[in-house]
């Protein structure tokens, strides 16, 4: 079943997109930020009584704040002070913010896989005469949960609203009073905390070791590239696809072959459609 | 002598007296390193610096030559002088294959592209283990050995590298031109004007990532020759992160910054020892602190000896010759017409304009003037309807050609890289005419005494002069200006009025978009008013003028 | 010469072999190795063992180190109709697996390499994941209950705080050999070789005795898991293993 | 005379090496509508950009008293200023509805009350609150950037070429909400190089050519 996985993607790519229409530029220490959620979590576990069991969800909002804190922290020195430089620098710079934490972690909690506590208990579920594992369950259900939560925050919220203003018009949004700094920061802070609680979901059933970072951000990016570029829908499906894709092929031929059609299929995209499945070409305002 | 020569002349002298005399074996190996790491990053400035795209396959290239080098070396026991050129030509084709898709995309589907490029090769590396040996790699590569004759270890093997870093330089220097730098400058700074001139952008991108290739591969050949065997890592991203903080730190652009962040970033780790597992860290926040305080690198923070000419005092003195005659072609548009979503942009468009006419263009903001010198210039395309010049059919012919073929154009505002002279704009203009004489065009236009100022230091209406005359230094047979007159003085615009009539005399076409009635009226033959993307007036000046359906367009005289 | 104290691959390997097929019965051996230089000699070795002692490997699959969800190597492991699972992977790879492998309910026996019982991997795993896992491994000092060897492992873990594993234990080994061909009287590097070289010496692991090529170990261990702790039990002992077979 | 809104000093305007604005001194008075016309390139757009923050300038900026020369754009808006700019920018891939609701910085009540009003001022815009913004004509892209504009119940209404695109019956209805908006005690300000538009409404009427302010009249 690859949809636990796709599920954690879909936060990944969806955090991408959040920082990626706020600032038009690609946040290269989003994988790393996944990896940060998933070791806060296991921090954090040092903090519950180790005998009582305690579900790992229950870390949720402590790794969302942790996340969200770092988000801030690579929004207000990774992208502010060159917000007015080409796109690529903001590349480069988070290339340096994803080599710091990767290699903070490693430093500090060594380069070998670690764990975090069970999301919610063990085991199977029978659903419909199929059994399921609790933990892909709880993946898929709090990764819909998310990503509702963040559908309903854009769709139906001040904020929301104020979130899409900044990016189909920056300049704009600020000429109606939108105070986009505080926006793009917040952007920062939430597409980081996405990540981060796809660190936590991932942490049991897939653990997390710090070089993990760089496989998920490649997966977010091409699934924002196969999805539409700045589409949050499209973010969402083509996470989805691609886990679809990387179980399925692998299941039928080898693991290596799924990935390297993967790499072939985002060549073959580009050039067919560079703007994506999902993507438009862009309206043009006369 | 100026202070950087002498600088990169000390420099590099205290290097080799260090190398020669106080390297020990272990320093000798890093230096050797470094120098096959300039011949990488020298390679990665012409894609990255010059051409200013983010290509995450300079990696890819390190690695494929790295890898031809080791299968050839180990496998067919070739020499340096069988395995070094095809390492350079394995990494040159593949940059051929895959460019045509690759090179035409923008900047963040490049990147993804590259790294898809540099992943799929290093997956292709791990698992066809019969040729590449799989993740042990290949060992037993020989050493550099040339015609019989075996390099040593230590100094012979440093010297080499360093002899080759040095080619590496001058392929460089040469390759990077004074004419092909301003030439990239105008495509890294001002894309929108590239094609006005006649530059071909996709050829140029291309020429930079092929050479960049061809570096990356030499430099792979030259790491596998040093270290004697061949393994994945070659083709990990982690030499391409290398390559890009080596290059971001020690500079984008110059032969100082690639041999500086080189040399930097391969030192590092022994003056950061003490930092043990946290090095890679204070890499980290090297490449953030470099990106954000100092955007060129170190060499750009040495970049102390760049001294801004001063214009000369003569201004008067100019000589002014009469224009050659060039000659003119006739520019004609039939049927145009173009959506923008729900907008009709241009609908139905007729234009002719005959050499020697010069034909004002008014309307109402919006009216569709932009848009008809867009698609006149092939810098939009139309939904229908055709464009010739001079009897060929330009209706589809790509921006750069359009201008080559003779049709060229301004800009509302002035598009010229701040840091070229004005000198540089006109050569580059020229570059398809090499008989041109730049000092003759600078003088028609008045420009000589301005000629070796930054284009971002002189005033806004010489600007908008060295506009024209880059336009014209083309030699076009038509010319589409787009409001030359905006934001000059009355003064100002006289000089760019009787410019005109000159061009025109001596046989151009040209179409002059502008609001300034009182600018246009006097200077053009012909009056052209638009409205809602369609031609409301065609005629006189006054005829125009006084046509009922422009003053309610364009004046708004009839009341509500 | 380079002089090893932890048996190589081709030692270890021909012990899982030998345990899958003869004490478990395993007729039809599925491989699961890494694409690491680790993982692809090993998966040499192991098939080169099996298919002499006549069970040839009905699947093998290499998988990256950063492949997260191991259900498509699991599903077709499934499909091949393979009696075991012998896997040559790192440590966080070899936990996946067994996770996920639980998760699928596979219930063919796990045989995993050494990685497996490594402290870490084990740590990774609930105790219900583990019961039932077969490893092999240098040596296991956690489980085996010798006097003296109780005492490395409580003194190991008074001073690391953390549990010895196969290559503590062969690094132990190894400096007491050395000390004490250092106080029969080796002077130089060459000495302590030539003295390390000849004759057999005794160890808390094992007996080792060069092959010439300074390889010291040929003795391997095979532990099982149960569903109580994440303490294995030494199930198999091979000695003087030539990897040769 | 009505109280002066916002008080332009000695304003300069450059983009790079371009001077669009030199020294220009006006005044705009709270419930009249000051005119400034111009045509294209005479640097009427710098001027409104730069009252709200968007250019950078040198001189004085007064609103109400207060000099806001250090305000950000967010905070002017915030304050009391709008600007519909020249070329509507209205937010295309967004609808109508949130085109305008996001125009409402001044809490939930008053957008709720706000929208209504502007609906019941563009009719048009009513009939198809779900319709993106891009899909809108011409006219309508503008009444919704009127629109969206008056959602922050502005104090001093800037607007850049309102009349363009708009048909001459919808821009007398867009000229006379302008008219009711100063009666309530609003500053409207109107750039237009139309001035069939703008004089008939217009409590003054300034002339801006060449970056510079003529003698008002």
């Amino acid at each position: 079943m690859p949809f636990p996985l796709g599920a954690a993607y879909a936060l990944v790519a969806l955090g991408f997109v959040l920082v990626l229409n706020a600032t038009t530029a690609v946040n290269f220490a989003h994988g790393e930020s996944v990896v940060a959620g998933g070791f806060t979590a296991v921090a954090l576990t040092f903090f519950l009584p180790p005998d009582l069991r305690i579900p790992g969800l229950i870390l949720l909002p402590g790794v969302v704040v942790v996340t969200a804190v770092l988000g801030l922290a690579i929004g207000a020195l990774a992208y502010l002070p060159i917000r007015n430089r080409p796109p690529v620098s903001v590349f480069v710079t988070t290339i340096a913010v994803g080599m710091i934490v990767a290699n903070g972690l490693n430093a500090t909690f060594g380069a070998a896989p670690r764990t975090a506590p069970p999301l919610i208990g063990v085991g199977t579920i029978d659903l419909i005469g199929v059994s399921i594992s609790r933990q892909s369950l709880v993946i898929i259900a709090t990764a819909c949960v998310l990503i509702g939560g963040l559908a309903i925050v854009l769709q139906r919220t001040q904020l929301g609203r104020q979130f899409r203003a900044c990016s189909q018009d920056p300049e704009m949004a600020r000429a109606i009073g939108i105070r986009l700094t505080r926006i793009t920061l917040l952007s920062f802070a939430l597409g980081t905390a996405f990540a981060g609680a796809a660190g936590l979901l991932l942490a049991h059933q897939f653990f997390i070791s710090p070089a993990d970072g760089a496989p998920l951000i490649l997966k977010a990016y091409i699934a924002v590239v196969i999805g539409g570029w700045g589409s949050l829908r499209g973010a969402a499906l083509g996470a989805l696809l691609i886990a679809v894709f990387e179980v399925g092929v692998a299941a039928i031929s080898s693991q290596p072959l799924a990935e390297g059609l993967l790499y072939v299929i985002v060549l073959v995209v580009l050039f067919l459609r560079p703007q994506g499945l999902l993507g438009e070409p862009q309206q043009v305002r006369a | 002598m100026n202070p950087r020569n002498s600088l990169m002349i000390f420099g590099g002298g205290g290097l080799a007296i260090y190398a020669l005399f106080f390297a020990s074996s272990y320093d000798q190996r890093l230096l050797t390193l470094s120098g096959i790491y300039v011949v990488l990053v020298l390679g990665y400035q012409f894609i990255f610096g010059h051409a200013g795209a983010l290509s995450l396959a300079q990696g890819a290239f390190f690695g494929l030559g790295a890898y031809t080098s080791g299968i050839l070396g180990s496998q067919y026991g070739a020499e340096f002088l069988v395995t070094f050129p095809l390492s350079v030509a394995a990494a040159v084709t593949i940059a051929v294959l895959v460019s045509i898709p690759v090179l035409r995309l923008q900047s963040h589907y490049f990147a993804l592209a590259t790294l898809a490029l540099s992943q799929l090769l290093l997956l292709i590396a791990i698992n066809w283990e019969p040729v590449t040996g799989g993740a042990n790699g290949l060992s037993g590569v020989p050493p550099v050995r040339i015609l019989g004759w075996q390099l040593a270890r230590g100094l012979p093997l440093l010297s080499f590298v360093w002899i080759i870093a040095g080619l590496a330089m001058l392929v460089s220097y040469w390759q990077i031109n004074t004419a092909r730098k301003a030439a990239f400058t105008v495509m890294r700074e001002t894309p929108l004007a590239t094609a006005a001139f006649g530059i071909d952008r996709s050829m140029l991108r291309f020429r930079a990532f092929l050479l960049s290739a061809a570096f990356g591969g030499a430099a792979g050949a030259l790491f596998v020759h040093t270290n004697r065997v061949v393994s994945p890592e070659t083709l990990s991203f982690g030499v391409m992160i290398t390559c890009l903080t080596m290059t971001v730190v020690g500079g984008r652009f110059g032969i100082p910054g690639a041999v500086i962040g080189a040399l930097l970033l391969t030192h590092l780790p022994e003056w950061f020892r003490g930092l043990q597992e946290y090095y890679l860290v204070a890499v980290g926040v090297l490449l953030l602190a470099t990106v954000v305080f100092a955007p060129n690198g170190i060499e750009g923070l040495l970049r102390f000896g760049k001294s801004s000419p001063k214009p000369s005092a003569g201004t008067a003195t100019d000589e002014k010759s009469e224009p050659a005659d060039i000659g003119g072609s006739e520019l004609i548009a039939t049927h145009l017409s173009k959506r923008y979503g729900g907008v009709r942009a241009l609908d139905d468009v007729n234009l002719r304009i005959q050499p020697g006419e010069i034909v004002g263009v008014i309307g109402p903001n919006g009216a569709g003037k932009t848009t008809l010198a867009n698609i006149l210039t092939g810098s939009a395309t139309s939904d229908a309807g055709t464009v010739t010049l001079a009897g060929h059919d330009i209706t589809h012919a790509p921006e750069y050609q359009i201008a080559q073929l003779g049709l060229t154009r301004t800009f509302q505002t002035p598009q010229l890289p701040a840091d070229l002279s004005v000198r540089d704009i006109i050569r580059i203009a020229q570059a398809d005419r090499p008989a041109a004489n730049t000092d003759a065009v600078l003088r028609n236009f008045n420009l000589l005494a301005v000629a070796d100022m930054p284009c971002g230091t002189i005033a806004h209406g010489i600007r908008r002069r060295v506009e024209v005359c880059r336009a014209v230094a083309a030699e076009p047979g038509a010319l589409v200006l787009d409001e030359p007159g905006a934001g000059l003085s009355p003064e100002e615009q006289g000089e760019i009025s009787a410019l005109c009539r000159t061009l025109a005399e001596n046989g151009l076409a040209i179409l002059l978009i502008d609001h300034n009635v009182a600018f246009l009226k006097p200077l053009v033959t012909r009056m052209v008013c638009m409205e809602s993307g369609r031609i409301i007036a065609d005629g006189t000046p006054e005829d125009v003028l006084a046509d009922p359906r422009v003053q309610d367009a364009y004046f708004g005289v009839t009341t509500l | 010469m380079s002089i090893g104290f932890f048996p190589g691959d081709a030692v270890v390997k021909t012990a899982q072999a030998r345990y899958a097929v003869e004490e478990r019965g395993v007729k039809r051996p599925a491989i699961i190795s890494q694409t690491t230089a680790y993982g692809q000699s090993g998966r040499a070795e192991l098939e080169r063992n099996l298919t002499a002692i006549g069970a040839s490997p009905v699947l093998q699959e290499a998988l990256d180190i950063s492949v997260k969800d191991m259900l498509p190597v699991l599903l077709k492991v499934q499909r091949s109709g393979a009696d075991a699972l012998l896997l040559h992977l790192h440590s966080g790879p070899t936990a996946l697996i067994i996770r996920h492998a639980r998760a699928l309910g596979l219930d063919i026996p796990i045989i995993a390499g050494s990685a497996m019982h490594q402290p870490e991997t084990a740590a990774l795993l609930e105790p219900a994941e583990l019961n039932g896992v077969c490893a092999e491994s240098g040596s296991s000092p956690v489980s085996d209950d010798s006097e003296e060897m109780r005492e490395f492992v409580d003194a190991y873990r008074r001073s690391f705080d953390r549990e010895p594993d196969a290559f503590a234990l062969g690094q132990y080994d190894g400096a007491k050999m050395i000390l004490a061909a250092l106080a029969a009287g080796a002077k130089t590097a060459d000495e302590v070789r030539t003295h390390l070289q000849t004759a057999s010496h005794a160890g808390l692991a094992m007996n080792y005795r060069s092959d010439g090529k300074g390889n010291m170990a040929h003795s391997a261990v095979i532990i099982c898991y149960g569903a109580e702790d994440r303490v294995p039990q030494i199930v198999k002992r091979y000695e003087n293993l030539t990897g040769t077979l | 005379m009505s109280q002066p809104s916002l008080h332009v000093e000695s304003l300069t305007v450059s983009h790079g090496a371009v001077t669009a604005l030199r020294d220009v001194t006006f005044t705009a008075r709270s419930g009249e509508i000051t005119a400034l016309i111009g045509t294209n390139g005479a640097g009427k757009s710098s001027l409104l950009r730069a009252i709200i923050g968007l250019a950078s300038s040198k001189g004085d900026i007064f609103f109400q008293g207060d000099n806001i020369n250090h305000l950000a754009t967010e905070d002017r808006i915030r304050a009391g200023l709008a600007l519909v700019p020249e070329g509507r920018r209205v937010f295309p891939g967004m609808t109508v509805e949130e085109n305008l609701l996001v125009g409402g910085i001044r809490g939930r009540a008053e957008r709720r009350l706000s929208i209504d009003e502007v609906y019941a001022l563009f009719p048009p815009l009513a009939d198809r609150p779900s319709d993106r913004a891009w899909q809108l004509s011409g006219g309508q892209q503008q009444m919704l950037a009127i629109g969206r504009a008056l959602m922050a119940r502005p104090r001093i209404f800037l607007l850049d070429e309102p009349s363009l695109g708009l048909s001459p019956r919808i821009a007398r209805d867009v000229a006379e909400s302008l008219k009711a908006l100063t009666e309530k005690g609003a500053a409207v300000v109107i750039a237009e190089q139309n001035s069939g538009f703008v004089q008939p409404i217009a409590d003054r009427t300034l002339t801006l050519s060449n970056g510079q302010m003529a003698l008002p009249d």
